[in-house]
């Protein structure tokens, strides 16, 4: 693990000495998530679905493990990848499986479906499906924040792909500039759709040295590892939120399934079966969970309990999605502008 | 030379095929040109054929591949660079337009730019507003960009061709719902040129000018109009830049009724375009006002509600021709077009996810 | 409230000063707004009055720099970016694209993003091809961005405050050769709305709609036209989306006659847009064919000799509007025109280098 | 100076070891160069140079070693601030001046004027006026370069702004990828027309670190010294060619008069008096000329004959530039497509 200037001390608050509520409540947010994308995955194929869909099966650990460290007034923007980070940021269930549906109740009353997630009560402020498009737009939401002189913090999601584009780089380098209270979370699954890193990025260079040069405080971990991730989401958030950095960590994971769709393909020639094996030995939920019952947090029953309440509440929320009406056709055409005059200070200052 | 029938996506492989053997300097480049996927097969077997060096992938930095098309094309390369959505192409702008389709002018007409840029348009099971736009109006508006929008696979094959051995920037687009569209394809290297229309029916009564997927409802709606007595001249424009203004001005002679067919929203689309033209120069020719049937303006939503009726197509064509050529039956008309069981696939073949 | 005599440009200036006093969540940003020239003026003192937290200059990253305005949009600040040429600005198309122009309709109507992006179109003194481009088209294709094209200093100041507190964002076109023009503006506060035309010349034989410095263009002709019997009305179009359309019907039902006047290339323009609009909706009140007067479909050259009559106006407006009108006495109304020393500037002024 | 992986030795022919007549090469490039931007500065105010110009007086040091260091088969591109590039690439005196005056005679006829500079002959490829817009293309070039298999490079000149825009981070990028020979050339003169460096790029951060972490064989240099701007331009020439590495050098220099005119301008407030002052007294020419002074290369009458040399040149090309005509007003609507099919191939190699 690299830690860049400014130095800072590790949090004090280590994983090791949480408490087992509070260790169990990561494994449940792995879980939902699993659970919910798993759910996704078997459903797809009934053809209700009707929107490119991208799920994080594999890739669970970062998304849980942020969504415990951050508050309700501490932003987030994602990707088109984003189930995991608006479930674990808090995002509402139900909502994005209506959205998912093309029903009325979604989140983007079905206007943006998968890849448009959206849940301001919870400050995630939205995903888009352009590979880059919300980083910069995270950069602006923690100037805003700044500029309010809040504490609060904005996090951007992104892939190893979207490293590779332009802006990214400037708006990293402006967050440098500014100090502006940003972390990006990157999580590097290897692949941006089926290539590899060594077609797109410099053999041997690594993600997390081009971000420490552009300036950000930066680290990298095994983002398969609840306590590792955990250790290395503190540092940066601390460093974020006290101001001293824009801050940037790298997490190395694996998606498990297709790009974009329900299946597996590993068959298809892009990556082999022993690499996609090699990482599912390394499934983030088996090894916590091996962890936990280790520490002796949790037990068989617990688990049981715990997957049964989520799939009671899973199963409920695709009844809501499946059973919400589709919106009328009409609504096609509601506003493409806001209405009304944008002005916060009632009174008139000059003139 | 045999005439087979191959799909639109097979067609335009073939064209790349057949150029990249004719010409060593033809490249081919883009995210996942050779991925398992090949663009929807449309890049099949060329890096097979011609190796890693002419047909790569490249990191998604699509304003800096762009120019880096752009720099080889400046050194006699032709190059074919392919993105999946056309939409991801906005992020290269800069390098199109300020460098592109400038070049040759700017430069007093000494070096112009060989490449071809070939961008899928989207449509259909959830693309929603950031996997579908039609701008073709936008390249169109850039003096210096040529902009082909083929309509059958014996065009997409033909005018790939001839993009990609222009001596000028080249914006092709490809409609996903015509990927999969058979036609016969002649066999072997095909000359065609770019800025020729063709009038794929004649008819007397109106002109339906068409672009894209927009042939393909056109052609719908003219069988129909037929069986209430409206004869329809169907032109495919195929490309909307330079625009083949003699053959439409030709029909509008003999029909004086123009309807414009776009798959881009309207405020200043193509078909904005067409009937500004027709109306300016052949007023005194038109029976009735001209038309034009665009999308909305307004984003293309996601959800299989919102999109049922959202795209035009042959019912609204036949509409608005009947209106034209002052034809009451308009239900009748409607009933005899086929309705498919989702309107939002091309073919009921297709289950997603892209 | 009194009026006073201002430049554009000052009455950019005091639009700017008086928003960001009103609203504390008003920012200023882009490349050289704190510099010694402050844009041509029109931020000066913003950064002495406000700060350097709400007024700042930027890296070069057109791209980035829109995204984080936009982020700082959705959080409810109102940022005011600014761009000394547009050109510039075709960097960032991803992001005021499938970003701001989407954001409110695409996330179910939660959330807009109150930008203002203010853009300078050049000519003359040499800008030539990457320095001159009117690109208002482009913009208004897009469903979800508001576009705001000023004639006046009185419109300056009030639609860019207009601009500013409207929940959208607005692509805010400034004509470099509008700056220096002094007009009446009223001091303080000003309510106006976007989406309104405005009349500035009554008439009954023709109907010139004009955006930006075609304005004056306009103005122009009108007097001239006056004098060889012809009534032109002048409509200054002051939005190109949304474009209000009923302000010109209402001008078309009682003239017949329209003339658009653009400042961008014909194709797929504005002026397409409302020639097409009119050909449809108003084709029987229609005396005479519709027409435009548009930039030609050519990058604009740099150099002094090819850019002499490479700009349609007042002359072009005269002889286009006395064809439609059939009078015949072109050549006396053209000659008096005045014409300007250099047509290269927009005043003698005028000694470059920007 | 910094040297990043791959490691080379330095170039055998050191700058020291060559003979006086190339060292006056340099020289007479130098003034050359100086004393045409001086003429364009003097000449401007009368009003007949009608477009945006961009002066390199004070980096002439760079533009003037590079010059002799490539052949003619190199290629480069450049950008708004590009007279001394394409003078140092051997373009043509008289077609630069005949297009800043607007003439037909001019390399682009009239219609670029002097931001957009061309001399195919050469291999100046193309200077445009978007900040960054040539670096890409500059790539490009150098990637058919190595498709040819030839042993020519590409050489992309930029300023320090230009480092921000993420087209540079991309076109870097993908140069590492392919190894391509590609020479990036930043004057870093410390101002993007008014902004210094700290408002734009975090302080402390060099440019050629985050050229070096990109991947690109990278070092610095003082742009106003000869001896050691041709020390580092020979090895990155050479890290180059021999196809070992992209390469980036960073040289140090400083921007005399007002960013775009003919004016002084350090009245204004962005930079102040003193810096200027103590940057001319590093004036490139006046260091270089006291060093073959020294050396006894140089002597004031070898000066006197060359600065004459120069100046009869360049006043006929002046005389050129002001007497050739404007182009005819219809060349405006000269065709913007190329005509013809471009086939090189004359075969039709199937069907
Ligand atoms: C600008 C742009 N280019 C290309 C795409 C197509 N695309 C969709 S997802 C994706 C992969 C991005 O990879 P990465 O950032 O690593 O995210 P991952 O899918 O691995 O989570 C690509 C290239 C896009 N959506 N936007
Ligand atoms: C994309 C873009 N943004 C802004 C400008 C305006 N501009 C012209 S020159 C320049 C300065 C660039 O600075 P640098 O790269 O350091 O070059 P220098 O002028 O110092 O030689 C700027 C910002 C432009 N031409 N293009
Ligand atoms: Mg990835
Ligand atoms: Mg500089």
């Amino acid at each position: 693990m690299k830690n860049s200037s400014p130095e800072t001390q590790e949090s004090a608050v280590t994983f090791e000495n949480m408490n087992g509520a509070y260790k169990l409540s990561v494994l449940k947010s792995m879980l939902r998530i699993r659970m919910v994308e798993e759910e996704i995955a078997k459903r797809y194929p009934q053809g209700k679905m009707r929107c490119p869909t991208h799920l994080s099966v594999g890739q669970e650990c970062v998304p849980a493990v942020i969504g415990t460290l951050l508050s309700e007034s501490d932003l987030a923007v994602s990707t088109h990848r984003a189930h995991a980070h608006y479930l674990a940021k808090g995002g509402d269930l139900k909502a994005m499986l209506a959205e998912i549906y093309g029903k009325q109740s979604g989140c983007c009353k079905g206007r943006g479906g998968s890849m448009h997630l959206i849940d301001e009560k919870v400050g995630f402020k939205g995903s888009t499906a352009i590979v880059g498009n919300t980083i910069p737009i995270g950069v602006g939401l923690a100037l805003s924040q700044k500029l309010r002189g809040k504490n609060d913090i904005t996090v951007v999601f992104l892939g190893d792909g979207a490293i590779e584009e332009g802006v990214f780089y400037e708006a990293a380098n402006f967050a440098v500039v500014k100090k502006l209270p940003v972390l990006f979370v990157c999580e590097n699954n290897l692949y941006s759709v089926y290539s590899p890193l060594k077609v797109r990025q410099p053999q041997g260079r690594k993600i997390c040295d081009i971000a420490s040069t552009i300036g950000l405080h930066s680290q990298e971990g095994d983002g398969n590892i609840v306590a590792e991730t955990h250790r290395v989401l503190t540092t940066a958030i601390d460093v974020c939120r006290q101001g001293q950095s824009a801050t940037f960590v790298e997490l190395h994971t694996y998606r498990w399934r297709e790009h974009c769709g329900p299946h597996y393909d590993n068959d298809i020639g892009y990556r082999s079966e022993a690499e996609f094996l090699a990482w599912k030995e390394r499934d983030p939920i088996e090894l916590y969970k091996t962890q936990l019952y280790k520490a002796k947090i949790l037990d068989a029953e617990k688990l049981q309990v715990m997957i049964r309440q989520l799939e009671t509440e899973i199963q409920d929320a695709f009844q809501f999605a499946e059973t919400s009406p589709y919106p009328p056709s009409e609504q096609a055409y509601s506003p493409v502008f806001a209405q009304g005059v944008n002005i916060n200070i009632a009174e008139v200052a000059n003139g | 030379m045999g005439e087979r029938s191959l799909t639109f996506a097979q067609a335009i492989n073939e064209a790349m095929h057949l150029a990249m053997e004719k010409d060593p300097e033809v490249l081919c480049y883009g995210l996942g040109v050779d991925d398992p996927k090949r663009i929807f097969g449309t890049t099949k077997g060329l890096q097979e054929a011609f190796g890693e060096e002419r047909v790569f992938d490249m990191p998604t930095s699509e304003n800096g591949m762009l120019g880096i098309g752009i720099g080889a094309a400046l050194n006699d390369m032709k190059p074919v660079m392919v993105h999946q959505r056309l939409d991801f192409f906005l992020l290269a702008m800069d390098q199109l337009v300020n460098a592109a389709a400038k070049w040759f002018y700017m430069f007093g007409g000494q070096r112009s730019v060989p490449i071809t840029i070939r961008l899928m348009l989207g449509r259909g099971w959830g693309q929603g507003p950031t996997h579908s736009q039609n701008l073709q109006a936008w390249f169109a508006h850039i003096p210096g960009l040529k902009v082909v929008m083929p309509a059958t696979a014996a065009d997409a094959k033909g005018l790939l061709l001839a993009s990609i051995f222009d001596p000028n920037p080249v914006v092709f687009l490809e409609h996903r719902w015509l990927h999969h569209q058979e036609g016969n394809v002649p066999a072997g290297w095909q000359d065609d040129v770019l800025g020729k229309a063709k009038v794929l029916r004649t008819g007397t009564d109106i002109t339906l000018v068409a672009i894209s997927y927009q042939v393909v409802e056109a052609l719908r709606a003219a069988e129909v109009l037929q069986s209430v007595g409206i004869s329809a001249e169907v032109i495919d424009l195929r490309t909307v830049q330079p625009i083949d203004w003699a053959t439409i001005e030709a029909s509008i002679a003999k029909t004086g009724r123009v309807l414009a067919l776009d798959t881009g929203a309207l405020t200043c689309s193509v078909s904005a375009e067409i009937v500004a033209r027709s109306a300016e120069k052949q007023f005194s020719l038109l029976k009735t006002a001209p038309a034009r049937i665009a999308m909305p303006d307004f984003p293309e939503p996601t959800s299989y509600g919102l999109t049922k009726s959202f795209h035009p197509d042959a019912r609204n064509i036949v509409t608005q021709a009947c209106k034209m050529c002052c034809v009451t039956e308009i239900e009748k008309a409607l009933n005899s077009l086929t309705v498919p069981e989702h309107h939002d696939v091309p073919g009921e073949w297709f289950k997603g996810p892209f």
